[in-house]
């Protein structure tokens, strides 16, 4: 059983409570030391899971400098999430409801939410996240989404669906009351639903260990009589493979699964923080290098001969290429218009609404 | 056509919807075998079985996140919270998503949700089961309000909420649910959204009332009716979106108008009318427009509910005194 | 170990999951088979909390019949569920805090709060439950003061009082988000605080195992890495000893304990309330007699030689003798006034409410 | 005496009372080491400790009710919310506790609690980042609710709220955070609550505004100072309990009012400000009272965030249409 010890750095106190080594909550990994699991993972969908989460990376970067060029507004990147991002997202069906956070244009990009849109959202645009796509738009409140999984669940079963539904949130979502009801109906109502959520370590400025007292967050799972999983959410591989026998599971009647995927924020809570106020910078370092999801899952792509250094170069070039354009399409979009604020708040538009609209365009702006 | 009182109305209206939509669900606590407290459900459960007719865990957040994942995901879910006063829990699942999610996902994900619930005092009920909290919902964009006031309007409203595509709240006044019986048609018909009642024509002032105000109201336009003062009362029905033309049009006529609620007075809907009728009918008036409210302090155990709620002296000092100017 | 076998009655199905048998969260008792631990109960405590017992139920009697008089409303009796009450308010001191629920008036009584104000709360004056006691006003919504019950403690803690919080609830309570977030709160800040459930095995019309999937209640504990006890909520000799031990814990810095005390609710969840609707009459009846908690510990002082059945017809009569004075006093107490429902919705009435006062004296009512 | 906009005011207000008063308390999300996330309670975490400055799990509902415990328990806490929208998970804790207790224990239990949040928009900050929702808290009769618009103000209000032995709502408007500096004074002093502030006097009109609303107002009132007409700008402070009086005498001056508010217009606090107004000053008045406020839409994202605030062309056509009458 191979325990997180990565967690720790040289000489370190653990940086926070998601690193406890526990073993009644093991923590699953395909890659590295201590292997617990054989590779599932067909190496094409390996490849694709690697050329996705690249391209997240090359995106959160160019978002990243937008945002420095006043381009786009206060912008999430996921950067050292990748992992969990692309893995759980990989092993999803199309007909199955992703209810994400703000942090997971990942998942939805790999669900099928073209990059462009998230430009969109990060320009203020709002809507950009719901498409042709079974999503939810990304829940702005903490946690609060997590009902809305349960409840698409429960949908998805009565209408004789072959789907499920997956909720994405953090480390700081697990202290919210509705993270507690949402785990508690699922139980209760045994809905195909997965609750994952991503361990990164910190809530803004908040490290794990004071958003709870307990030693790991999958144990959560237990209040309610469903099954939790602790996986290592750098290992994109495991992190497939836990989430897609989750899904069948649950498909099978089996009930939810409650997943802990342990992995780190690399970056600032978002283009408006500054993570130098509250954390190391060792820390930050102890992710980086041989523990960032992407060079792990490169090496081990290398090392099993799926890819090559030459094919590294080009996955690169290709997503800046895609990412490049993404953005030239969004940028090209037509400006948004005071009707897009008006007619989306009911189906039809009640007097009132069509009274302000008038006066809106009867005036000078 | 049978008559009905509007336990019975409501409990109708759910069973023919049932049997219509095999999309429609009912969820929330209680509403089971014991067919929610105030029996509003009866029958259903042993009729349509534990999978349409959901005893949920106690936790009004979460029963209201789910139905709108249910509601997003194809069903059309009814939602009872057990009294108006616990819904609050449940606020920030209303405010932050059920109202916000068509427009967010500009148009792309809607939430055909009803929500029920017992509002209002009167029954000497516990503490905390006899809030009016109306106004807190009035005040959110993306929402509808409903009050009927008779079995009639309360099975009519109900078909429109359900049948309607967006999240509608549904409020049920406690002190009505056994006042009377009407005839009630049999099968579906529908009370439309937005639309206020002239539940008593009149010339001289406006009462505007709604929920179990609008009996109140009846009563003080009988008594001014015996003096010789004729007395419009409106029931307003719709609280979101309010039918401002309706409210125009009869304070327009009378020139004289006192707007009545259960709920404290400050920041209450009657201020809201209030404005409206400053944008309609200013011209008309030849007094302040005036309410008769709850007071300015929390709904009060029993023993002080009588000196609470509005009561025919208090309105008729009201109206008598808008009647002067 | 003892299990709780009783909750299965002859030949039936558990009736609900409180009662599965979970080695892992074993039942604590103290009177009967299966002994897990001796009495540590001082004879003449002992004595007392019998006397407490009978007289609650005496005046849950009493209530029951004046409101079918029509003397007060709707009341919440505890029928039952009399060992939990008065065991653990014996367990406390006079300097702990208490958040009780609606049905809480046993243990109220025990903290301090004589029993014409419960009276009065019966007869809708509200005011009455809170006195010269350390006690929040009864909590009407479920669950929602369990916070307080926290911030409490933790305001204790830092005066340096010898003091902890203890909030009462029921099995329904476990599902509210408030609950989740307090049992959290206590666990990150190790506040002195016991949350005791009630888990009376129904939350009006609803049967514990919809309230949530897990086997015991005592197991959420492991969610915030706190300590978790279930205890026979039927044998007051076990919950006196269980708080007792969670409150010295409590004091000497161990944090927070979630006690789950398996019990029954024989009566109706109030007199508005009919539970032939909802439940067999066998399954009430296979918890009076032997299982009633009065019998319980009247056997256990009879056979222990503490007390005779002489001395137990003279506890009756004094405890109806004392209720009905309680009864008298209530009723003798001066009518409400309306200034009662103006002046104390803030420290000094503001300009608004004076007025309001004002208009109402001037009015004919 | 030293220049200081309104976080430079409200931290400073924060570090002394911390100094003085060792009940006082200071929790919510990313309150210590990061200081908020707008740095109002910069440097109090390094000088006050973990014990007094204390960063919470992210529950807004176990902040407040923890709060109330706290409170009710001797201490003086002060609660950050970290915006206004995120405040919903925790309104029951306001509508259900912190504002019933004294009633309910017919005030034997109180519960001195200040609630600070910034609110409003104006900032392009994200989605659900800028309600102005101060309306469901003015509606709930035992709270009080304080609004600076100026660095003096805030400072000044924050004393009264912390001394204030009842549950304070305290609303930063975001958009005021940094929008000027002005000289504050050293040590304690308090801006007392309930009393509007007239901001500008004039004769002609009132415009009447709080938070972010209240700068607009001023350059709508300079605007038509140009054209020879006299503004007076009231800054209402509080907006629980309101100033009555200084509404009412305002308006019977001038006549003639206008009322802005960044929340959606329906169930806005105008509503009751216009109900007052028939209640003080309705013989008075030469035009009908108007309001210019946000839709009745939730407040957008912030492509469409200049559509949505009222501005000063927004705002002069309304005043020149109440100016005609
Ligand atoms: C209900 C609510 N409260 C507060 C916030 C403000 N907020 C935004 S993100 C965040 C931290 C979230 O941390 P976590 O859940 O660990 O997710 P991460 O950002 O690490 O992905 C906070 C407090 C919010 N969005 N919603
Ligand atoms: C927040 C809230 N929701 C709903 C109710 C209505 N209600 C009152 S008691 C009750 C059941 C409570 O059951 P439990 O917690 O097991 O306590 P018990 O009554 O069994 O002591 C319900 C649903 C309430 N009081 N508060
Ligand atoms: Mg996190
Ligand atoms: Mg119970």
């Amino acid at each position: 059983m191979c325990l997180l010890r990565e967690n720790r750095g040289p000489g370190q106190q653990p940086s926070f409570k998601g690193a406890l080594i526990l073993e009644s909550w093991p923590i699953y990994r395909v890659m590295g030391d201590g292997t617990v699991a054989p590779n599932v993972v067909p190496n094409e969908l390996a490849l694709k899971i690697y050329q996705d989460m690249v391209l997240l990376r090359t995106f959160d970067e160019k978002a990243l400098n937008l945002q420095r060029q006043g381009r786009v507004g206060t912008f999430p990147p996921s950067l050292g999430q990748e992992a969990t991002e692309i893995g759980s997202a990989h092993a999803l069906s199309k007909q199955d409801w992703m209810a994400p956070s703000y942090r997971d244009h990942g998942a939805l990009y790999v669900h099928g939410v073209p990059f462009e849109n998230v430009i969109l959202f990060a320009m203020g645009r709002a809507g950009s996240l719901a498409g042709d796509v079974r999503a939810l738009p990304s829940s702005i409140p903490i946690a609060t989404h997590l009902p809305h999984a349960v409840g698409l669940a429960m949908a998805a079963r009565m209408q004789g669906e072959d789907a499920v539904a997956i909720a994405y949130f953090g480390d700081g979502g697990t202290s919210e009351g509705d993270f507690h009801e949402a785990l508690n109906f699922a139980g209760v109502f045994k809905a195909p639903v997965i609750f994952l959520c991503q361990n990164n370590g910190w809530a803004i400025s908040t490290p794990v260990s004071r958003q709870t007292g307990s030693a790991t967050l999958a144990q959560k799972a237990e209040a309610y009589g469903i099954r939790g999983r602790r996986v290592d959410g750098n290992d994109a591989l495991a992190v497939y493979q836990v989430v897609r026998e989750s899904r069948e599971r649950a498909l099978a009647g089996h009930g939810p699964t409650l997943i802990e995927a342990v992995t780190y924020r690399l970056g600032p809570h978002t283009t408006a923080d500054d993570p130098t106020r509250y954390r190391d910078t060792e820390e930050v370092g102890a992710w980086r290098g041989d523990r960032d999801p992407i060079v792990r899952l490169g090496a081990y792509l290398d090392q099993q001969g799926i890819l090559t250094a030459d094919d590294l170069e080009k996955i690169r070039v290709t997503a800046l290429e895609w990412v490049n354009q993404a953005v030239e399409a969004a940028e090209a979009m037509p400006p948004v218009t005071p009707l897009d604020m008006f007619e989306h708040v009911y189906a039809t538009m009640p007097p009132r609404l069509i009274q302000q609209l008038q006066d809106f365009e009867g005036s000078d702006r | 056509m049978p008559e009905q009182n509007m336990v019975q109305a409501l409990n109708t209206a759910l069973h023919e919807m049932f049997a219509d939509d095999p999309r429609v669900l009912l969820m929330g606590e209680d509403v089971g075998k014991n067919g929610g407290v105030f029996r509003v459900s009866g029958g259903l459960y042993d009729k349509f079985g534990a999978e349409r007719v959901m005893d949920t865990p106690l936790a009004e957040s979460g029963i209201i996140g789910t139905a709108i994942g249910l509601a997003v995901g194809g069903m059309r879910p009814i939602v009872e919270i057990q009294f108006m006063g616990f819904l609050y829990p449940g606020l920030d699942q209303l405010f932050s998503h059920a109202s916000r999610l068509r427009t967010r996902s500009l148009g792309q994900v809607t939430v055909p949700l009803t929500l029920r619930m017992p509002y209002g005092g009167g029954i000497r009920a516990p503490e905390q089961h006899a809030d009016s909290a109306e106004a807190y919902l009035t005040h959110t964009p993306g929402l509808k309000v409903l009050v009927p006031s008779t079995p009639y309007d309360a099975k009519g409203l109900l078909y429109a909420a359900i049948e309607d595509p967006d999240p509608v709240i549904f409020l049920e006044p406690i002190r009505c649910y056994r006042l009377g019986r009407m005839e009630v048609p049999e099968g579906r018909y529908t009370v439309p959204i937005g639309k206020a009642r002239v539940a008593r024509p009149g010339t001289d002032l406006s009462l505007i009332a709604w929920g179990a105000m609008v009996n109140l109201a009846e009563k003080v336009a009988d008594k001014f009716q015996e003096a010789g003062i004729s007395i419009e009362v409106l029931d307003l029905r719709t609280l979101a979106p309010l039918d401002k033309e309706a409210i125009g049009n009869s304070v327009a006529k009378t020139g004289r108008c006192v707007i009545l609620h259960e709920a404290p007075r400050t920041g209450g809907l009657a201020g809201e009318i209030t404005a409206l009728i400053m944008e309609t009918a200013f011209w008309d008036l030849k007094a302040p427009v005036a309410r008769v409210t709850g007071f300015d302090v929390p709904y009060p155990a029993y023993a002080w509910e009588d000196f609470y709620m509005p009561n025919v002296s208090r309105v008729s000092r009201v109206v008598t005194e808008t009647l002067k100017d």
